[in-house]
């Protein structure tokens, strides 16, 4: 029976008086891909973050092929061969992409020198497997959300690892990207590598984990087969009830155009972008990464800067040089670079969700009460699990504060919200509910764009939907079109764009 | 618990003052360490917000120098009257105003490093002071703008008032308004705070002004006290004592985070460190060591208090 | 009734006023041999307003007599009209104060050093040559004396000031600026360092140069190596010109004996001498013994 | 092309000195330039450490003074011979590498804002140095040891041979050996250099312990240079110098990344400018304005420069 790799005993984890995890036993073999689900908060990083020696747990053990390991930390993680790809990226934003996947364990020559060349061709190949097209020398400040992934998911596997932990390594991926892990993983596995794999896609749970562990408020509720197990009866099983229609039924979008794009020229990054957006309406866009989605929307909101072409809202032309003219027109970006442009920290959850529209809490003194009010009503709908409203929020799980970062954009009341990975980390349920009040903002006359690698999301929900690649857009679907072949179809390349 | 660690050196200097000398406990001598702190303390004050806006001042010391020099030289072109103080403390105002707006903008505008570009200002504003006076000193005729320095109200030094009133109200500014929120923003990511709509580039322009502005004040109590400024002597290493008091207090070097009554808090400690080295007396050639002790020693309790509680 | 003594000076950031605390000790050690009912409270500020704060605390401390070295006359003026109001002694040294309040005035001779110098020069030069200039730390005690030297110079025309910059009393400035001199001036004749520190640093250049044109250096102050040199008959250090920092033990001896209600030895005067003014002196082979006191540490 | 913005603003400086004053092309005023740089640059080659790592240092002048004093103190018990002077410097840079551990230790275990906690040892350094010798001078009897501080080899002043070797060991540290990696990573996100199982205090610790063993090499070169160590002057505003120095060479206060040669760049950079401040001859008083300028315009034309290429 001692073939587990990993295993652990009654781990308890209590922060701040608040237990969080409760009597896990946890058992994972050679070859053997575990799945951890659970709602936000339900303590799944919590809990792998232990078995890495990034928090110590209150009580309980940990094994390692049946050895015990009593003062677990980061650096004899590694040295048992526990690797893991964080939820938040820990990576060095100053180094470039080989010295980071390198970080704390480099290749030397004379025993004292960097070996560079041998790390570059290491990297290089790892990244070529991941067909990853990022360069090893790049900074990784200067990556997209996606390559920041995709790196990181080299640092994971760069040497042999025993047992390797993911948690929600695909938020930010698309399809492609994806898959190109799962066989990763596949190959991992036939050399007999132990994984446990958090997700809140279920349906990539039940394609890539054999066993499926489920969570809920810290306590273990089952292990099943993955074959054994619907997404549908996941679902039930973290939340404890039946879970409602995912997609809300589509809304008529009004008529009237609230933002006009035309001929956006943002060099290197995208070229003559043009559509308009109706009130009401939810306009997706889809593409691979790096098709330029992110920088379309960041030059609406005016982060970069477009050379030419021009932006119109409510019919007339507006300059917008800054995200606070953005603003000022009614336009709220959510970021899908949580951490690094979407929420401080350090703050608390109020001071955070109210940070854009701070004015309207007075313009002299600030409200404080009126901000816990408002602040308490995103908690209740969104349902923020967070210990008090003044929690800094690098004490939620990564989910929470998804839904803080949401809440924070939606604050200022904007006309038009363009949402980017919206739901990025956030479990089922609050995904349907997230979906539920984007409907209703839109019945409310707000129109938003939604940016989004999750192609189910963004069929879901969208009236019409947007396809770029490459920096142009590639097609426009409607109704009928807005289904996964022909957005892959104009996403990938292949063939004629509809629209020309 | 964190942030109670500076109260908690300060009680703990407090008592140790109180038992090793005679003298500390005195009325007199409490308002007279209020007095003396009063001067860095109101700079650091205006530290504060620099520093939680991730920013630094070299140059304020050598600020007070040039404010202090030229509202003199325009006090004494006004005459003696009560008219050409009040003139002459508003113009030390603006000019701290604009000291800390000239370093604002090169930081700003000029993307320049905090801490070169107000090393520069630095040397700058001394040398201006020096050559305004040929290296000399700048003595105001007026009688009452050196009573105005004395000056006490309700038995209680004059900056000492104006050293609480504005904890005060920079306290509501840091704690209660959007600006105090943005500047806190903008010190702990500052590219999160431009995705929020904060003006970054303005932020930190304010803060610098902010602290202009106390050092204007700074600079003209100073003065008063003094009824002259020293072009040479006048501010030098204030810039330690005011960022010391303000790192003391609580307030983190790398911005983001930090607290305007931990900074009063800091400035006392500093002053009843320097007052306790006159009272009790220490060889000159060690006083250096007892006060860099004593002030390790009040950061070490801070620290050791933290992790009690972690 | 015992005497309790208050010593403000400013603390000891160059060779100068490292001697004037190192005295002011030597002082106040001697002083409590001899007597131990006077106490001493000895403090060092390094700028201007914390020397107010320390003579508040002072005051505080229930001194009868202030002896006081101003860090600058003005700012310090104020205060020391509180501890004159607070019937205080106050015995002020080297720099005055802008009031006439001192009870006793000790003075140096800044202008007097920058004359005592000039004429040196001038004599030795024979009233022709060129000559650079290495100033102090830019403020008054600075400017007086190099005013008072150029005022001399102005008499003969045949002399050439080529450069005057500041040194800042340190002889790693000293040293640097030599150095840029000997490289910008091909033929110097000779040096006014104002500054023995200074001057170190400038022998030191003018050595590692190689060079032979100059004809002499000129120091200030009066510390016991140059002094050594002018004793041991160096041709480069012909003389230097005093301003003791053993002023601050005189003034504390006056301010003793004050207190005490002794007067000056051989005076038929009953108080101590409310002015005593310190001629910068001009130290010669001949009588540099006379001045040279090895234990000193200036 | 932002990391050739301290060469551009080299290159510049150099241009308008060669064009503004005729001694500065020739040899030995270059050469002058070196040694006079050579003593705060080769303690900013270890500031850089300390700064990338997050850190910084303002006790290094008196810790120069320290070593420095002592080390002569010990030479003139050893007596005049090689042996002596030999056995003098090893002192001395153990010396120096204690005075750094010291900070180190404050900073890492101790947990003190490393601004605050060399505050503190600034002090204390200083009035050590102050006590040793009641305030005065340590002197040397070793002839030798003065010959050494003179000494050239192959017509280059040693310091300036001692800053070069230490630029090229130290960029290669830094950039070619996994401490190196390990300081960035520390100064740039201490978080996760933990979680990469860098031991971060650790490396903070070795830092300091670095910064010392230079600042003990230049106390060597210093009084071996003037056969003496003046307890209150040397070593005065060396801090400044050198953090100048450092960040003028590109390295970002903020720490998590930097360049050796860059800052060797920079301390070359504030030698020109004083070199030209003696070599133009302007006013005493007037000094800190234009060097304070030409500062401020060295950095500023790195920023112009990093802006084109945008
Ligand atoms: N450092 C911390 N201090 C205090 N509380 C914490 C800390 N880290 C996490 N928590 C709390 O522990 C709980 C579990 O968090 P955890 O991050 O494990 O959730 P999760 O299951 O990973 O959720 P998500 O799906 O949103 O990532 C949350 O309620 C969170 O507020
Ligand atoms: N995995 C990757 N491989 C190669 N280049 C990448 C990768 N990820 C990002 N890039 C680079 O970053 C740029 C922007 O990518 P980004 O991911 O932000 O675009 P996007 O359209 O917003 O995609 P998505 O929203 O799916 O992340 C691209 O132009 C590309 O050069
Ligand atoms: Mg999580
Ligand atoms: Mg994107």
């Amino acid at each position: 029976m001692d073939d587990f790799l990993l295993e652990t005993k009654g781990l308890f984890k209590v922060f701040s008086g608040v237990r969080v995890l409760s009597d896990i036993d946890l058992r994972v073999k050679r070859g053997q891909v575990l799945g951890i689900i659970g709602e936000n908060g339900a303590g799944k990083s919590t809990l792998v973050k232990i078995l890495t020696g990034i928090h110590a747990p209150s009580s309980g053990r940990i094994f390692i092929e049946g050895y015990e390991i009593r003062h677990m930390n980061p650096e004899l993680a590694g040295r048992l061969g526990v690797n893991m790809i964080p939820q938040e990226f820990n990576l060095i934003g100053n180094l470039n992409v080989f010295e980071n996947i390198f970080l704390g364990r480099e290749y030397r020559s004379w025993g004292v020198f960097l070996d560079k060349g041998r790390m570059r061709r290491k990297t290089k190949e790892l990244l070529d497997e991941l067909r990853c097209a990022v360069s090893v020398d790049a900074q990784i400040q200067d990556l997209s959300v996606a390559g920041k992934q995709m790196v990181e998911i080299a640092k994971a596997v760069v040497n042999d690892c025993k047992i390797l932990i993911m948690d929600e390594p695909t938020t930010v991926l698309t399809q492609d990207e994806t898959d190109i892990l799962f066989s990763l993983v596949r190959r991992l596995k036939e050399h007999g590598t132990a994984i446990v794999y958090i997700s809140h896609k279920l349906a990539e749970v039940k394609q890539i984990c054999d066993d499926i562990m489920v969570l809920k408020d810290g306590c273990f509720v089952s292990q099943d087969p993955a074959s054994e197990l619907s997404t549908h009866e996941m679902a039930r099983r973290m939340v404890g009830r039946e879970l409602r229609q995912m997609f809300p039924p589509k809304s008529k979008p009004g008529s009237e155009v609230v933002l006009g794009v035309d001929n956006m020229v943002i060099p290197g990054d995208v070229a003559g972008i043009t559509f308009d957006l109706r009130k009401g309406e939810i306009l997706g866009f889809a593409g691979l990464v790096g098709a330029g989605r992110t920088e379309t929307a960041e030059g609406i909101y005016g982060i970069r800067r477009p050379v030419s072409g021009s932006i119109s809202i409510g019919g007339s032309k507006v300059s917008i040089k800054s995200p606070r003219d953005a603003v000022a027109h009614g336009i709220a970006y959510l970021s899908e670079d949580r951490q690094g442009r979407g929420i401080h920290t350090g703050f608390s959850v109020s001071h955070n969700t109210t940070l854009i529209s701070l004015k309207n809490y007075g313009k002299l003194i600030t409200d404080r009460a009126k901000e816990l009010e408002k602040t308490g009503f995103y908690a209740r709908s969104f349902n923020i699990k967070s210990p008090s409203q003044t929690t800094p929020l690098k004490f939620l799980s990564g989910g929470n504060q998804q839904k803080v970062a949401l809440a924070k954009g939606l604050d200022p009341q904007p006309r038009i919200y363009i949402f980017d990975e919206p739901t990025r980390g956030i479990d089922v349920n609050a995904r349907g509910e997230i979906y539920v009040f984007i409907r209703r903002l839109v019945e409310d006359g707000i129109s938003c764009i939604l940016i989004s690698s999750d192609l189910e999301e963004v069929i879901g929900l969208s009236n019409r939907v947007v396809v770029m690649r490459e920096g142009r857009i590639a097609g426009i679907l409607e109704g009928d079109q807005i289904n996964e072949e022909d957005i892959m179809f104009l996403a990938a390349g292949v063939g004629q764009s509809l629209s020309a | 618990m964190e942030r109670f660690g500076p109260f908690i050196a300060l009680l703990v200097l407090f008592v140790a003052a109180s038992l090793t000398s005679e003298y500390f406990l005195q009325v007199t001598n409490l308002l007279n360490i209020l007095r003396q702190v009063s001067y860095t303390g109101i700079i650091a004050l205006g530290m504060t917000f620099v520093i939680i806006a991730g920013g630094i001042d070299l140059s304020v010391g050598s600020m007070t120098a040039l404010v202090g020099g030229l509202t003199i030289l325009a006090l004494n072109h006004f005459g003696p009257g009560a008219g050409a103080v009040v003139a002459g403390i508003s113009i030390a105002l603006l000019l701290g105003m604009a000291g800390g707006a000239v370093n604002g903008l090169i930081v700003t505008v000029g993307r320049v490093a905090p801490f070169i570009a107000t090393l520069g200002t630095m040397a700058i504003f001394r040398s201006l002071t020096l050559w305004t006076i040929d290296a000399g000193e700048f003595r105001s005729n007026s009688e009452l703008y050196g009573d105005f320095g004395m000056g006490l109200l309700w038995a209680v030094p004059v900056p000492v008032w104006i050293l609480l009133v504005l904890t005060v109200l920079f306290s509501v500014l840091l704690n209660n308004t959007p600006f105090g929120r943005y500047v806190c923003a903008v010190g702990s990511n500052e590219r999160v705070a431009r995705y929020s709509a904060i003006r970054v580039k303005f932020i930190r322009f304010v803060c610098y002004v902010i602290l202009g502005l106390t050092v204007g004040i700074s600079a003209v109590l100073l003065s008063a006290r003094m009824n002259s400024v020293s072009s040479s002597g006048t501010g030098l290493n204030f810039e330690l004592d005011a960022i010391a008091a303000v790192i003391i207090g609580g307030t983190s070097l790398s911005g983001g985070r930090g607290s305007i009554i931990g900074t009063l808090v800091g400035a006392v400690i500093l002053g009843i460190v320097n007052n306790m080295l006159n009272m009790w007396g220490i060889s000159p050639y060690l006083q250096g060591t007892v006060k860099g002790a004593v002030i390790l020693g009040a950061v070490l309790i801070q620290r050791t208090n933290r992790s009690w509680n972690e | 009734r015992t005497i309790t003594i208050g010593v403000s000076i400013p603390s000891a950031d160059h060779g100068w006023t490292g001697g004037v605390v190192w005295n002011a000790k030597k002082a106040i050690a001697d002083w409590a041999k001899k007597d131990p009912k006077i106490k001493f409270h000895l403090v060092t500020a390094s700028n201007p307003a914390e020397q107010v704060n320390q003579v508040e605390d002072l005051m505080m401390r229930k001194i009868n007599t202030l002896v006081i070295l101003p860090y600058d006359s003005a700012p310090l003026t104020p205060v020391c009209q509180q501890v004159k109001d607070a019937g205080i002694t106050l015995v002020v040294v080297d720099r005055g104060l802008t009031k006439p309040i001192s009870d006793i005035y000790v003075a140096g001779d800044n202008p007097g050093l920058g004359r005592v110098s000039g004429e040196f020069m001038a004599k030795q030069l024979k009233g022709e040559g060129d000559i650079v200039v290495l100033e102090g730390i830019p403020c008054m005690i600075n400017t007086e004396r190099v005013n008072a030297f150029q005022d001399v110079m102005k008499k003969h025309p045949g002399i050439k000031t080529l450069d005057s910059q500041p040194a800042y009393w340190s002889t790693q400035k000293g040293l640097e600026i030599m150095e840029n001199y000997l490289q910008k001036y091909k033929k110097i004749d000779a040096v006014w360092a104002q500054d023995d520190d200074v001057l170190k640093g400038v022998l030191q250049a003018y050595k590692e140069s190689g060079r032979k044109d100059i004809k002499f250096f000129l120091g200030g102050a009066g510390s016991k190596d140059i002094i050594k040199m002018v004793m041991d008959g160096n041709p480069l250090v012909p003389a230097d010109v005093t301003y003791p920092p053993s002023m601050v033990a005189s003034a504390i001896s006056m301010a003793v004996m004050s207190a005490n209600g002794e007067s000056l030895n051989g005076f038929y005067q009953k108080k101590i001498p409310s002015k005593i003014i310190l001629q910068s002196e001009l130290v010669l082979p001949a009588n540099a013994k006379d001045y040279y006191e090895p234990e000193s540490v200036f």
